[in-house]
């Protein structure tokens, strides 16, 4: 059930410079409904400011704990950042929808922390290969024991380049399902450059600026393909690519 | 527990605490989370005649002490929410009143009109202070002689009590609130957000769409407990408090200015379980005091 | 050092920074302690026609996260100002702008007479919002034609170029900015404190002998931002921004919101280096963007 | 000269429950000006809440240091009390007018944390008697090495009472000169029952919630004898005696 807990920090690692995980403990009811692409809104400090709480997805789970991974971008992760193990962590989860998990194989394609919820989806689809991008070989984050391929700006490892410059080496026809998710600018390069037929079959995990999270205040809105918009926070983050309105999507 | 009550329209909470307008959604995401516990009534969402998608985003911008807002009434129109929304939302364990906004004088009451077919609201809370809106916002509920003309629109259209959203951007507040009264509201609410921007020096990019938006936080409480207090001393309708909300200390003090009941908007968001917490807390605190 | 300017009036500053009525005295304790630096010009604290003894005590009641004050306009009077005071002021090393406060339209024309006899005096800022006196205050400033008329009598008197401070807490800003600049004003302030109360819940007690007084908090600045940004867009007049500042950013980001000049108040009580530590993070950040 | 510096704290003790001192370092500028009776204003927390310094009295200066001692009372005295040693600490003084050290016999009486000035005026003055009054022992400050007489509400030192019991015991004829600190009601009591010859020798430390400290903002009033207000911080804190208006004085 869909709770605000007190958590305990279990573990916390810099995994490279800026980013950060942090293992939280949790109870069977979270982990039971903590599905792939579903995420926690973390009360990141005591004192009322920040005001509203900061959205992660759930990287992985195990056995009475959850992991979440964070680059630091501002005030919010920058205190995350410098909690230690034995603290205590307010979190609300798990929230919106996941991934749907279809048969079929998946190609999964990261940008950055935007690869944070693929350890937990790959586990549990049938994925055939993971496209991953970064601006270098330290901020790519691991999908491991999975067919993978990468980019980075400056070339450390992988291509160079960005990740929409491996989409020419897909053999598309060997998927069936397409997870997406990473900056807006990210998706939208990507999400132009699909073929029609794989954009039908995408979902992708979106970003916005989170108020409540748990789909109240209406702050979380991305343009909808049919006009209007979709909140991300409980019609998603997960949504199917069809579903957004990338012209006028300007992300976060 | 003590037995202490709250009453607001001849009913007796055992709580003092609303959620505001706007925070809550209809109540439906706090009623499965089981977080209406210590909730007197939830204000829903504005409700407009006609479906608004809202401003673009992003519609929420947090500051160093404080948080901005830019939905512009979302909503899906008061005809879907007749028919859908409020059929569902019989199931509230708590009472609702139905947050109403409109773009010109009679809108209010078309609005009102629709919603007196269904047996849910439990009042209506005429929002006339909407920071986000060019038509139906600030500046109309600033004009002291619009607010009267709406309250008794609104007054001749309902069966049941209105509480009318007053803004504290422009105008007297005390004179929204007279004509308010004067126009038979059963309450006022005060008050609606502050305006308030932001801009990146670096860039000169200011991030919300319309520059200017509704600023909350907790940092506000003291401008709440002022406009409360001239409110109580200029009307005799009860005074719904809002703005600022993060304690049991704050919904006291909010109290002791003279506030009826006592609303939790921005706080609710970072807190779901701001019913009970809140609740919890006043009956304690007020417990040490007189065990 | 970047060899950046900002302008008032005709004159060149090497700063943004201007201390803010009420905070710095006329300037002197500043002076002796060294702490000029970096400060543009100072706004002495109201002067009125007659000796104001002020409010009683308490006149400062810190909140959770912000201040109220309750000052009430003490000063010796504009006769004992302009023969002791502003001779003495003349060794100031920035210029010195005399706020100014009446309770009557002709009242502030009055003193501002009596100031032209001293050559001290760079500029005026009429002080037409103040939340702390019961004439001459908020709902004073509220009204435009009051402030219309109160600049061009002020004009009318004046040698010297004026700025008139607005008050937020009634009628609409951009209304009475429009009005001083109609009226002659050469620059306006946006804004004076915001109306806030504090009361102590278990007892009932309000500390403020007159209950509500101004508030101020760093937390404030995007309402302060936001005014700004809606007074440039409606006055051609100097914008000279007051509210919330307290770091270097935040006088970047009234400056990038349209303000002129920036003054600093509250913050100056906790820093009384602000000037310099203010104009040197502003010209470091500056140089961070464009080196 | 009055600046604003950054200090270090060099010690920190907990004198009893709730009372502390913290020993700063200081520079021979500030030394030498920081007579009796000044005053410090301190910056409690490096963030901007709480917003205003705190005052407090110039309790012992020594080679490179000063002292102050506190009570805790509040947020602000709270978050002091947290320090530790080789905290930064923001101090500006020395500030106001201290007591003028006349010659002649002094009679010292101080209320609670009143007293925490009077080691600094003590060793500079003819000091002939200290009355010392408090809640309990634990909360009455030393000052030492000089004769004194004290009242404890609850007997637990000295007299069972309140300091004013004691008055009945002075020789007034003794002294030339008294020093009066303590809470605003005590010094009230004191003031009411001092023979008028006296109270025209008496210097009053005064308080005031204070806003600058520094002598610009007019926060700090104090009723004055002669209508209108003192200004605790610049005209005061110690002022004389008769230039209060008792009646209309009502503390902090
Ligand atoms: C559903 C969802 C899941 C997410 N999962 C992860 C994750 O697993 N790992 C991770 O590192 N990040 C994740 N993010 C992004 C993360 O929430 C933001 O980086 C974080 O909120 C920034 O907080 P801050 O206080 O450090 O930055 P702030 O100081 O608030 O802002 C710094 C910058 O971060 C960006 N930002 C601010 N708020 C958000 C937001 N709500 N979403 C996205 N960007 C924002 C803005 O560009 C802003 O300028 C997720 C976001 C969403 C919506
Ligand atoms: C010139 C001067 C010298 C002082 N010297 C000492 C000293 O040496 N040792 C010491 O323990 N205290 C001294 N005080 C009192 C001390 O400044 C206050 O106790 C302190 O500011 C309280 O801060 P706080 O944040 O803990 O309390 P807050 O949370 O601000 O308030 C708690 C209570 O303390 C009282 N208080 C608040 N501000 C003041 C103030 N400026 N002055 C007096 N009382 C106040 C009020 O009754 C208030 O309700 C002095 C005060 C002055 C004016
Ligand atoms: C995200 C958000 C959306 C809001 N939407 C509405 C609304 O639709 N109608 C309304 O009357 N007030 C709305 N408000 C104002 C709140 O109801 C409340 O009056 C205000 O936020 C001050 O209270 P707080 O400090 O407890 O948040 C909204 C506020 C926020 C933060
Ligand atoms: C203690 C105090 C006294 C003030 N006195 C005056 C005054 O005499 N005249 C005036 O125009 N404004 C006065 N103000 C308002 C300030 O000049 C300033 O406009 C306001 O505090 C907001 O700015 P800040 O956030 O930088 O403090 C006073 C403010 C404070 C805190
Ligand atoms: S964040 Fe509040 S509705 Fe999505
Ligand atoms: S505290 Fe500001 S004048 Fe005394």
């Amino acid at each position: 059930m869909t709770r605000d807990r007190e958590t305990l920090v279990l573990e916390r690692e810099e995994l490279s410079p800026g980013i950060f995980s942090l293992t939280l403990s949790a109870g069977e009811d979270f982990l039971r409904e903590a599905g792939p692409g579903r995420f926690v809104q973390v009360e990141v400090s005591p004192g009322p400011f920040p005001l509203v709480r900061r959205p992660f997805t759930v990287n992985r789970t195990d056995a009475g704990s959850f992991r979440i991974v964070f680059e630091v971008k501002g005030r919010g992760t920058d205190e995350l950042s410098h909690l230690t193990e034995g603290a205590r962590l307010r979190v609300l989860g798990p929230l919106g929808s996941g991934y749907r998990l279809l048969p079929g194989r998946w190609l999964l394609i990261g940008g950055g922390m935007g690869a944070a919820g693929f350890p937990c989806l790959a586990d549990r689809i049938d994925c055939g290969l993971v496209l991953l991008g970064a601006s270098s070989a330290s901020r790519l984050l691991e999908v491991g024991g999975f067919s993978s391929m990468c980019a980075t700006e400056d070339g450390s490892r992988g291509a160079r380049g960005l990740v929409t410059d491996l989409l020419d080496r897909v053999r598309w026809d060997d998927f069936s399902n397409v997870a997406l998710c990473g900056p807006v600018a990210m998706m939208k390069a990507v999400a132009g450059r699909l073929p029609d037929a794989i954009l039908e079959v995408t979902q992708v995990s979106a970003e916005a600026r989170m108020g409540c999270g748990w789909g109240a205040c209406e702050g979380c809105s991305i343009p909808a393909s049919g006009g209007g918009y979709l909140k991300c926070c409980s019609d998603g983050p997960v949504v199917p690519a069809t579903s957004i309105d990338w012209d006028l999507w300007e992300g976060v | 527990m003590t037995g202490r009550t709250w009453s607001l329209w001849n009913r007796e909470f055992d709580s003092p605490v609303i959620l505001a307008s706007g925070t809550a959604g209809f109540g439906f995401e706090l009623m499965d989370m089981g977080y209406l516990d210590g909730v007197a009534a939830v204000i829903s969402k504005a409700t407009t005649l006609r479906p608004r998608k809202g401003n673009p985003p992003p519609r929420i911008v947090e500051t160093r002490f404080g948080l901005l807002n830019s939905v512009g009434l979302a909503n899906p129109g008061v005809e879907e929410v007749v028919t859908r929304i409020l059929p569902e939302a019989s199931a509230l364990p708590v009472p609702l009143i139905v947050n109403v906004a409109g773009e010109t004088e009679q809108e209010f009451a078309s609005v009102v009109e629709m919603l007196e077919k269904s047996p849910v609201p439990f009042g209506y809370e005429i929002n006339v202070s909407c920071p986000n809106v060019s038509e139906g916002g600030v500046a109309f509920g600033a004009s002291p002689s619009t607010v009267e003309r709406v309250s008794r629109l609104v007054g001749q259209t309902s069966s049941r009590p209105f509480s009318v959203k007053l803004t504290p951007n422009e105008g007297s507040i005390t004179e929204s609130a007279l004509a308010a009264q004067e126009g038979g509201a059963g309450a006022v609410t005060v008050c609606n957000t502050f305006l308030g921007m932001t801009v990146d020096w670096r860039t000169g990019m200011i991030p919300l769409e319309r520059k200017v938006g509704g600023y909350s936080s907790p940092a506000l409480l003291p401008l709440t407990v002022a406009r409360v207090h001239i409110t109580c001393q200029a009307v005799d309708i009860p005074v719904l408090a809002s703005g600022g909300v993060s304690r049991p200390e704050d919904v006291l003090e909010l109290l002791a200015a003279g506030a009826s009941m006592v609303q939790v908007g921005t706080w609710l968001m970072r807190r779901p379980g701001s019913g009970a917490e809140l609740r919890d807390g006043v009956l304690e605190l007020l417990e040490d005091v007189s065990p």
